[in-house]
């Protein structure tokens, strides 16, 4: 198996420097570029399948350059497989995707560029996923941080790509910074570099050294997974990237941080406590709350998934929270139960949101807009990017027989077991917090209609519609993947969730069993709540749609079909301008949640004279970013005068500077008269 | 030999009061070339006490810091400042952010917290008369009072020399002076030194039309 | 057990609940000194639209098309899981609650992309309403569920079912008549009665239900209305067999069957007949103001859940 | 003796540079004068044991490892300066520097040198004294080499505020020496030897040591930047010529330094507390502390080079403050990453100068498009330079922040952490104004291969130090770290 994991890391870098010598005219090198990736994306799938097969670790040591800091060495356990699976299946899809992305009229300049750095940031994800020491993990996350920051920057003529890119870097630098000092403080207990001896040494921590430890994690890696108050970089940054790389960013990056988050609390930091939960369950019922409420009212597409990415961060930490919650009642099992919840949640998103992004990238490459409000009526000139698109919306609305629903039962289920546990405070919270997850899946619902309604249903708003036509084969392909996995992952429920036990084995010691989560074809969950089928409930919808067909078909006939034009009350101009827009589909929940988005609107009114037919020229309506206006810019403001009054003391004066040397050296003197 | 003694040691109290006399005149001077020759007095009272203390210890090695002292200080810098400020036809007055009664003050205040804080330093037991020590740093006090108050770049350079003095005097009452190699080296480091500024402010001069600090306040933030 | 009294339950289903809107209706008429539809009205309207031609949209995509299928088929699916004429249903043991509320939002979803498909106003009009309103509904169904559940041990509705039957009345009355409470106002909300949507008229200010579906005809239409009678049926036998669930038969027992039908029908008409009487006496509420009258099976739900622990089983 | 020799190289090219009429000559012995000097000292520095030390001139001039990093530091980067400048200064196009300034230039970058290499080889702490003194002299010229107002008034400032500055650390080795005569050591002749001082350090007076270690940090700190005395930085650095604002950031400040480290290990041992390490500590936050705003509000790029080598030199000081084998290792390594990195930015902002001609941050935008060469490598220089990880600074970053937590000072670490996240913040953000966007200024773009050479050279370096170590390099800095512990 090392033979695949080196096989890998070297195509990764063949397609890189393929890559760099690729331009525009020379078609089949960017080709190439991205054919390697997918290849070497297969590679990932086969050693990392193998090993959560039950294959044994694959481990790896590369001579070390730099004394005193650890040997770099990568240890492929049944946590690191099914990341690496995770990154390997979906940098397969975009890479068949970009194939053909590449060569549309969006990205023809920089190619060469963009494809070297398409491969070194799957190849930085595929290091940061496997490494097994404290500084190589840092050198890689950071290595992973700048790839990504140049492909936000990609298209850097315009300013909001600059500044989604400086936002983007230096939020995920204060999230290094945090997980450095995490690091370092597990480093001086246990005065080793290497991540064997630190999940030894877990159980020996003491509180005050473990509670710090844990914010420093959390804060560190809430920040690059695009925790509610830490998020503002995300929906910044994945809109300003190419599609197919912001399908691995939002499918796959931010869940490195939730790797890291996971290493931390089951291995490195021993039994947690019990406030822990707590705070992640606090951090991911807002995740979930404000990420969809903010996604309800975007009217570019990208910046829409983006939000809604974190709104499924939110519902992963929510499983995350229940499952160190059980842990620190010590009830091994749930707590398992609750794990495995969230990693099937994080494959599920990477699977359905990667699909979102490249069905966005494949609309961007032909209508050259990502805003909703000029699209429309796509589906006719693009039937099969609508198909895909509809499949993932289903499957992140969690209709019942995709891989969305799989997880998020799985999540209420974990969630529902709270009922078990003897604290009264989690008794009652845990269904509160299910029925806010309900709330919260339902506006994803409503999100999704109104993404899919406004772009590809109805009649064409603008003309840019009129030119595209369906994208080519190899991005179809790519989105025709993605598509089957949200089906096969729900398919297959049993047995990924009995491939996901052996992750949870490693977290909770080898007496959780597979079978406390699966019995044949039916998730049970071990509290004995309830069960569910998800082929059964496939089979069932599917054969009772086809028996209504045929009946139908059978009883009545054919039955006449006559085309007319829409209802239009007569008026005998039905518009496309009359449809409802995307603000318009949004306006009721404005308007009920008005407290939170301190909606405003400003109308241009033009009256040819006579005040009754006003017509309205222009109609902008916005809503208050809340946590930018009231942390983020205020901050920056202060920053920005602390500076301006600090720059007074160089004035240029030679006496100042002089009288700065003796004050300061008199001061010292007194100083060290009063220190005798 | 002891009232030999004595009368060495009086004599050494006087030229240290000397000392202390003629910092207080160049900061109190207002023109240049009266400061430079209360400068060239102050280094002769120097080079005095350094005799004195080099003979009356029997410290041989102190008798060419001494000579060097005379040579260089009390004849060669002021003959450099004098050639200068000729040559630049510099305008004679001093300009002080603080005008020269003020300053006086500030000085006395300075010498008064000298004395206060090194008088009775338990921890310093200088080898030869410990009542130098409070001279030594009130001098060194003072020409940074001078160095920060002055708004002309060879007062700037004056007060300097001031507390080069204040630091040589230091050295040779704490130490008896330094290796003889170190004392040629500062010695040689000193007068570099006062050349090198000369070529600047002659470069100043040039241009800026004038040696008046404050046009010196281009760069800033 | 043999499942044919579960297949017999799910086509029974589908043929009384036109009857139960017929129901409804005829309250109405008769509290309007009326005479009303007869029972025969309603089931002669399904088969004419089924046999009539249909007249589509230029604009409709193949989502048009498939829409109705998808939604009778979600419904049908969930009615196969809800226990109604006796304790046990043909697929109740694949799912639970949740599985039934999320069938459910696969049918308004699809219906929702079928409004928008056309191009209209109205479309766009009553899928943004529909998806807003049943968005704030869904959070108080499922938490109401999760009280019972609470009680009941279990999430699936058919052990809630047997649960609530051995429980004796006096036991669950404080909490249940909470959750009941909430339940009710969902049902009417799901259902698209008088408070929340009016499903007689199409004056665009105060339909929702009726807006999405008006550019169907024919079979299409017959499909979506048999559809939204068989899920008003479902939320109302919900209603009646966990709350009232005394005289339903066991699985096992042929003779009493019938018996537990007959009484269960009873049942329905008799909730049917509240619903029909609700709709009389309460004008329709403000678009704006239903969120409240949301929020507040919201909260009667989450009282009920807190009663429960308060209290302490 | 090969101290000698190796003093006498840079000491001799000086002079020499002065015989020659021809600019081609004064260019190539120029040249030559930096390469013998370089071969010299790497030559001298890698042939002896780090382990044992090598005395000269009558145990006045010494070499041992912590000397030898300094040694290796100077030569390389005098030799990239060099390199750097026949380029930038010796080029023949119109404005052209006339050949008595580039003669006076070649004989002050040899004496800057030589003063530089007399500091870091003295064991005597007077001479070291008179070296520190004579570097401030041979720099003074280099600063305005081009007589505009602004570089004068910059070398004005920095003669004044630095001869003051180093007046008060003679004041300092007065008392050192002082408090080595009232101990009575031995005979008076070797008081003022640095390792005889370390031998003898238990016999000094602490009080004593502690007033001397506050003039010698007053003293030598302004002259390496360190906080409230480092005003005369900014303008110097950013006036000078880059090849010498370069080897001024990259060099001098760490001589000064190395001054201030030799002071510290010898209070450490004599008052055997942490009470320099705390002073160390303090002043190196402060410096970091107060370099923060300016660069991130800085109008001009080679200024804001100039506060981030406060800021750089300030993690020094904290570095050494930590001590330990982590603070001290971490800390030597900083320097010699940041005399690389610094100086591949100083040539950088040499090249932007030479292209744009402005110095103004908002006057330039688009570098990618017009030069990718020089566009790619300033801004892996700036992100470098802001401590990211393929480069070596994040390397000793990582370290001093390690021995930060070993000494348990959390709050001093986590102040560390933001203010280093506020400096990258603000110098990504000048540098992507900078690097990306449209570029509509003309670009007087001669291409000059030695130039673009050194750039190439200087980023392999960085990016090559950042990942692997040699091994006679490391053997040096565990050597050094143990003799300023005093362990050896």
């Amino acid at each position: 198996m090392e033979l695949f994991f080196i096989l890998q890391l070297a195509f990764y870098v063949l397609g890189g420097v393929f890559s760099l010598f690729a331009s525009a005219e020379k078609e089949n090198l960017s080709r190439a570029t991205h054919l390697l990736a997918g290849i070497a994306g297969g590679c990932g799938m086969v050693y990392s399948l193998a090993v959560l097969f039950g294959a044994p670790q694959v481990s790896y040591l590369f001579p070390a350059g730099l004394p005193l800091l650890g040997s770099l060495e990568f240890v492929v356990d049944p946590l690191s497989a099914f990341f690496v699976f995770l990154i390997s299946f979906l940098s397969l899809a975009t890479s068949i995707f970009a194939i053909g992305y590449t060569r549309t009229s969006q990205l023809q300049k920089g190619v060469p560029l963009l494809g070297f750095l398409y491969n070194f940031f799957i190849l930085t994800m595929v290091l940061v996923v496997t490494v097994r020491n404290i500084f190589y993990f840092l050198i890689f996350w950071e290595l992973m941080s700048i790839a990504s920051y140049f492909l936000v920057v990609h298209k850097h003529e315009r300013p909001e790509a600059r500044r989604a890119g400086f936002i983007y870097f230096v939020m995920t630098h204060i999230g290094t910074a945090f997980i450095t000092s995490a690091f370092i403080l597990l480093f001086v207990n246990t005065g080793s570099f290497q991540f064997d001896p630190l999940s030894a040494h877990a159980p020996l921590l003491s509180p005050a050294w473990k509670n710090g430890i844990f914010l420093c994690a959390l804060i560190g890696f809430g920040a690059k997974a695009g925790m509610i108050p830490l998020h503002i970089w995300l929906p910044e940054a994945h809109p300003q990237a190419p599609s197919h790389v912001s399908a691995l960013m939002s499918g796959v990056m931010i869940k490195t941080a939730i790797y890291g988050l996971l290493r931390f609390l089951f291995l490195f930091l021993g039994k947690p406590f019990a406030w822990w939960g707590s705070a992640i369950l606090i951090f991911a019922i807002f995740s979930t709350l404000f990420g969809v409420l903010y996604a309800l009212m975007e009217q570019d597409l990208k910046k829409l998934l983006a939000f809604s990415s974190i709104e499924n961060i939110g519902i992963i930490l929510l499983g995350i929270g229940m499952a160190v919650f059980f842990s620190a009642t010590n009830q091994p099992v749930l707590a398992s139960f609750a794990v495995v919840a969230a990693l099937y949640h994080v494959m599920n998103h990477a699977a359905f949101k990667g699909l979102l992004f490249l069905s966005a990238g494949a609309v961007l490459s032909q209508t050259h807009t990502g805003n909703m409000e000029n699209l429309g009526g796509l589906i006719k000139k693009m039937p099969w990017t609508a198909f895909c698109f509809l499949v993932s919306a289903a499957a992140i609305s969690a209709l019942p027989p995709l891989n969305g629903f799989v997880s998020e039962w799985l999540t209420f289920v974990s969630l529902l077991m709270g009922f078990k546990s003897e604290s009264v405070g989690i008794r009652f919270f845990a269904p509160i917090l299910a029925s806010l997850l309900a709330f919260a899946s339902a506006l994803v619902a409503t999100c999704f209609v109104k993404a899919f309604g406004i772009i590809f249903l109805g009649t064409p708003r603008s003309k840019c519609v009129s030119e595209s036509r369906e994208v080519d084969f190899s991005m179809k392909l790519g989105m025709g993947m993605l598509a089957a996995c949200c089906v096969l992952f729900a398919l297959l429920a049993p047995v990924i969730i009995s491939l996901l036990g052996k992750v949870a084995q490693q977290f909770f010691g080898s007496e959780v069993l597979s079978q406390h989560f699966v019995r044949k074809a039916f998730l049970i969950d071990p509290a004995g709540l309830s069960q569910f089928a998800p082929s059964w409930a496939f089979i069932a919808i599917v054969v009772v749609v086809l028996c209504i067909l045929i009946a139908t078909r059978v009883f009545l006939g054919k039955g006449t079909i006559r085309i007319g034009p829409s209802w239009d009350c007569g008026v005998k101009a039905l518009s496309p301008h009359m449809q409802y827009t995307a603000t318009g589909f949004s306006k009721p929940l404005r308007r009920i949640f008005s407290f939170l988005y301190q909606p405003t609107r400003r109308v241009e009114v033009e009256d040819e004279g006579h005040e009754i037919l006003r017509t309205a020229r222009r109609f902008e309506s916005k809503v208050h970013p809340f946590f930018e206006e009231t942390f983020y810019r205020p901050l920056s403001k202060w920053i920005g005068i602390v500076s301006q009054k600090v720059k007074a003391i160089q004035t240029g004066h030679i006496q100042l500077y002089l009288s700065y040397i003796f004050v300061t050296l008199v001061l010292l003197l007194i100083f060290l008269r009063l220190s005798r | 030999m002891s009232m030999e003694h004595e009368s060495i040691l009086s004599l050494i109290h006087f030229m240290g009061m000397a000392f202390l006399i003629f910092s207080f005149a160049m900061i109190a001077s207002p023109q240049l070339l009266s400061c430079v020759r209360f400068y060239a007095l102050h280094s002769l009272s120097l080079a005095v006490i350094t005799a004195l203390i080099a003979y009356g210890n029997h410290v041989e090695h102190l008798i060419v810091p001494a000579i060097l002292t005379l040579v260089l200080k009390t004849w060669v810098i002021p003959q450099i400042f004098f050639k200068l400020t000729r040559r630049l036809g510099v305008h004679r007055e001093i300009e002080s952010y603080i005008n020269i009664p003020f300053s006086l003050v500030l000085s006395t205040l300075l010498v008064f917290a000298a004395y206060y804080t090194t008088g009775d330093l338990k921890v310093l037991r200088p080898v030869f008369s410990n009542e130098f020590i409070p001279l030594a740093i009130a001098t060194i006090l003072i020409g940074m009072l001078m160095m920060a108050t002055r708004k002309n770049a060879v007062s700037q350079v004056l007060g300097l020399l001031l507390l080069e003095n204040g630091l040589f005097l230091m050295a040779v009452t704490m130490t008896f002076g330094m290796p003889l190699l170190v004392e040629l080296g500062i010695f040689f480091d000193v007068l570099v030194g006062a050349i090198i500024m000369g070529i600047f402010v002659f470069k100043i001069r040039n241009a800026f039309e004038g040696i008046d600090v404050d046009d010196l306040t281009v760069l800033k933030g | 057990m043999n499942p044919i009294p579960s297949v017999l339950q799910v086509l029974l289903v589908v043929t009384v609940a036109p009857s139960v809107s017929w129901w409804i209706k005829k309250i109405k008429a008769s509290s309007q000194n009326r005479v009303g539809p007869t029972l025969l009205q309603v089931y002669s309207d399904l088969g004419k639209l089924f046999r009539k031609g249909m007249v589509i949209s230029n604009q409709a995509s193949w989502i048009f098309h498939v829409m109705p299928y998808i939604l009778f088929s979600a419904v049908l699916v969930a009615a196969s899981m809800v226990p109604i004429f006796f304790k046990g249903s043909l697929l109740g043991f694949s799912g639970d609650a949740i599985l039934f509320v999320y069938l459910l939002v696969l049918g308004r979803f699809f219906m929702a992309l079928a409004a928008l498909d056309t191009g209209t106003t109205f479309g766009g009009m009553g899928s943004s309403r529909e998806m807003t309103l049943s968005s704030l509904a869904e959070p108080a169904l499922l938490l109401s569920f999760f009280a019972l559940a609470y009680h009941a041990g279990t999430l699936s509705i058919e052990g809630m079912v047997s649960h609530f039957g051995s429980q004796s009345p006096l036991q669950i009355l404080f909490f249940g008549s909470l959750a009941f409470g909430a339940m009710l106002i969902i049902t009417l909300a799901e259902s698209g009665r008088i408070p929340i949507d009016n499903p007689a008229t199409h004056l665009e200010l105060t339909m929702i239900h009726e807006a999405m579906i008006l550019e169907y005809s024919g079979r299409y239409l017959a499909l979506i209305e048999w559809g939204h009678q068989i899920k008003q049926f479902l939320f109302l036998s919900l209603l009646v067999n966990i709350f009232f669930p005394w005289g339903l038969a066991e699985p096992g027992a042929g003779a009493a069957l019938f018996l537990g039908s007959l009484f269960f029908l009873i049942k329905i008409f008799s909730l049917a007949f509240v619903i029909g009487w609700i709709e009389v006496h309460t004008a329709k509420l403000r678009l704006f103001r239903v969120p409240d009258l949301l929020a507040i099976a919201f909260v009667l739900a989450v009282v009920s859940l807190l009663g429960q622990l308060m209290i302490g089983q | 003796m090969s101290i000698l020799y190796l003093l006498s190289v840079p000491l001799a090219f000086a002079f020499l540079s002065l015989v020659f009429t021809s600019k081609v000559l004064v260019r190539s012995f120029f040249l030559l004068g930096t390469m013998v000097l370089a071969v010299a000292g790497w030559w001298l520095v890698f042939q002896s044991n780090p382990k044992e030390k090598i005395f000269a001139f009558g145990e006045n001039l010494m070499m041992d490892s912590f000397c030898a990093l300094f040694i290796l530091i100077i030569v390389s980067i005098g030799l990239l300066s060099s390199l750097y400048a026949a380029g930038y200064l010796f080029k023949e196009d119109e404005s052209a520097i006339p050949l008595v300034k580039l003669k006076r230039y070649a004989f002050f970058f040899h004496l800057f040198l030589f003063t530089m290499l007399l500091t870091v080889c003295s064991n005597n702490l007077g001479i070291m004294w008179i070296a520190i003194e004579g570097t401030t002299l041979a720099s003074a010229f280099l600063v305005n080499v081009d007589d505009k107002k602004s570089s004068i008034e910059a070398a004005w400032k920095y003669l004044i505020l630095c001869t003051v500055g180093i007046a008060l650390a003679l004041f300092g080795i007065i008392l050192v020496y002082y408090s080595a005569i009232s101990g009575a050591i031995g005979d008076g002749k070797d008081f003022l030897h640095w390792t005889f001082l370390m031998e003898h350090a238990r016999q000094l007076d602490p009080e004593v040591m502690k007033l001397a270690f506050i003039f010698i940090l007053v003293g030598y700190g302004t002259k390496s930047g360190l906080a409230p005395f480092h005003s005369w930085l900014p303008d110097a650095h950013s006036q000078a010529p880059s090849p010498v604002s370069a080897l001024l950031s990259g060099v001098l400040l760490s001589c000064a330094i190395f001054g201030i480290v030799r002071f510290h290990a010898l209070t450490q041992i004599v008052t055997n507390s942490q009470f320099s390490g705390n002073l160390l500590i303090f002043f190196g936050l402060l410096s970091v502390a107060i370099a923060t705003p300016f660069i991130l509000i800085q109008g001009d790029y080679k200024r804001l080079f100039a506060y981030s080598s406060v800021e750089h030199m300030g993690l020094v000081a904290v570095g050494f403050g930590f001590g330990g084998l982590f603070g001290i290792y971490g800390a030597l390594l900083h320097i010699i990453n940041h005399a690389f990195t610094k100086s591949l930015l100083f040539f950088s902002s040499g090249h932007l100068l030479h292209h744009y001609r402005t110095k103004e941050i908002q006057k330039i935008n688009g570098i990618i498009k017009t030069s990718p060469l020089l566009g790619g490598i300033f801004f892996l220089g700036v992100l470098a330079i802001a401590g990211l990880p393929p480069f070596s600074i994040f390397v000793s970053e990582f370290v001093i922040l390690a021995s930060g937590f070993i000494a348990k000072r959390f709050a001093v670490c986590a102040i560390l952490l933001l203010l280093l996240i506020l400096v990258f913040a603000g110098l990504l953000k000048h540098a992507s104004s900078m690097v990306f966007g449209k570029s509509e200024q003309p670009v007087h773009s001669e291409k000059s291969l030695l130039m673009d050479g050194v750039l190439c050279i200087g980023v392999v370096l960085i990016l090559v130090m950042g990942v692997y170590l040699p091994t006679p390099l490391n053997h040096l800095l565990q050597e050094a770290s143990l003799v300023i512990q005093g362990k050896n």
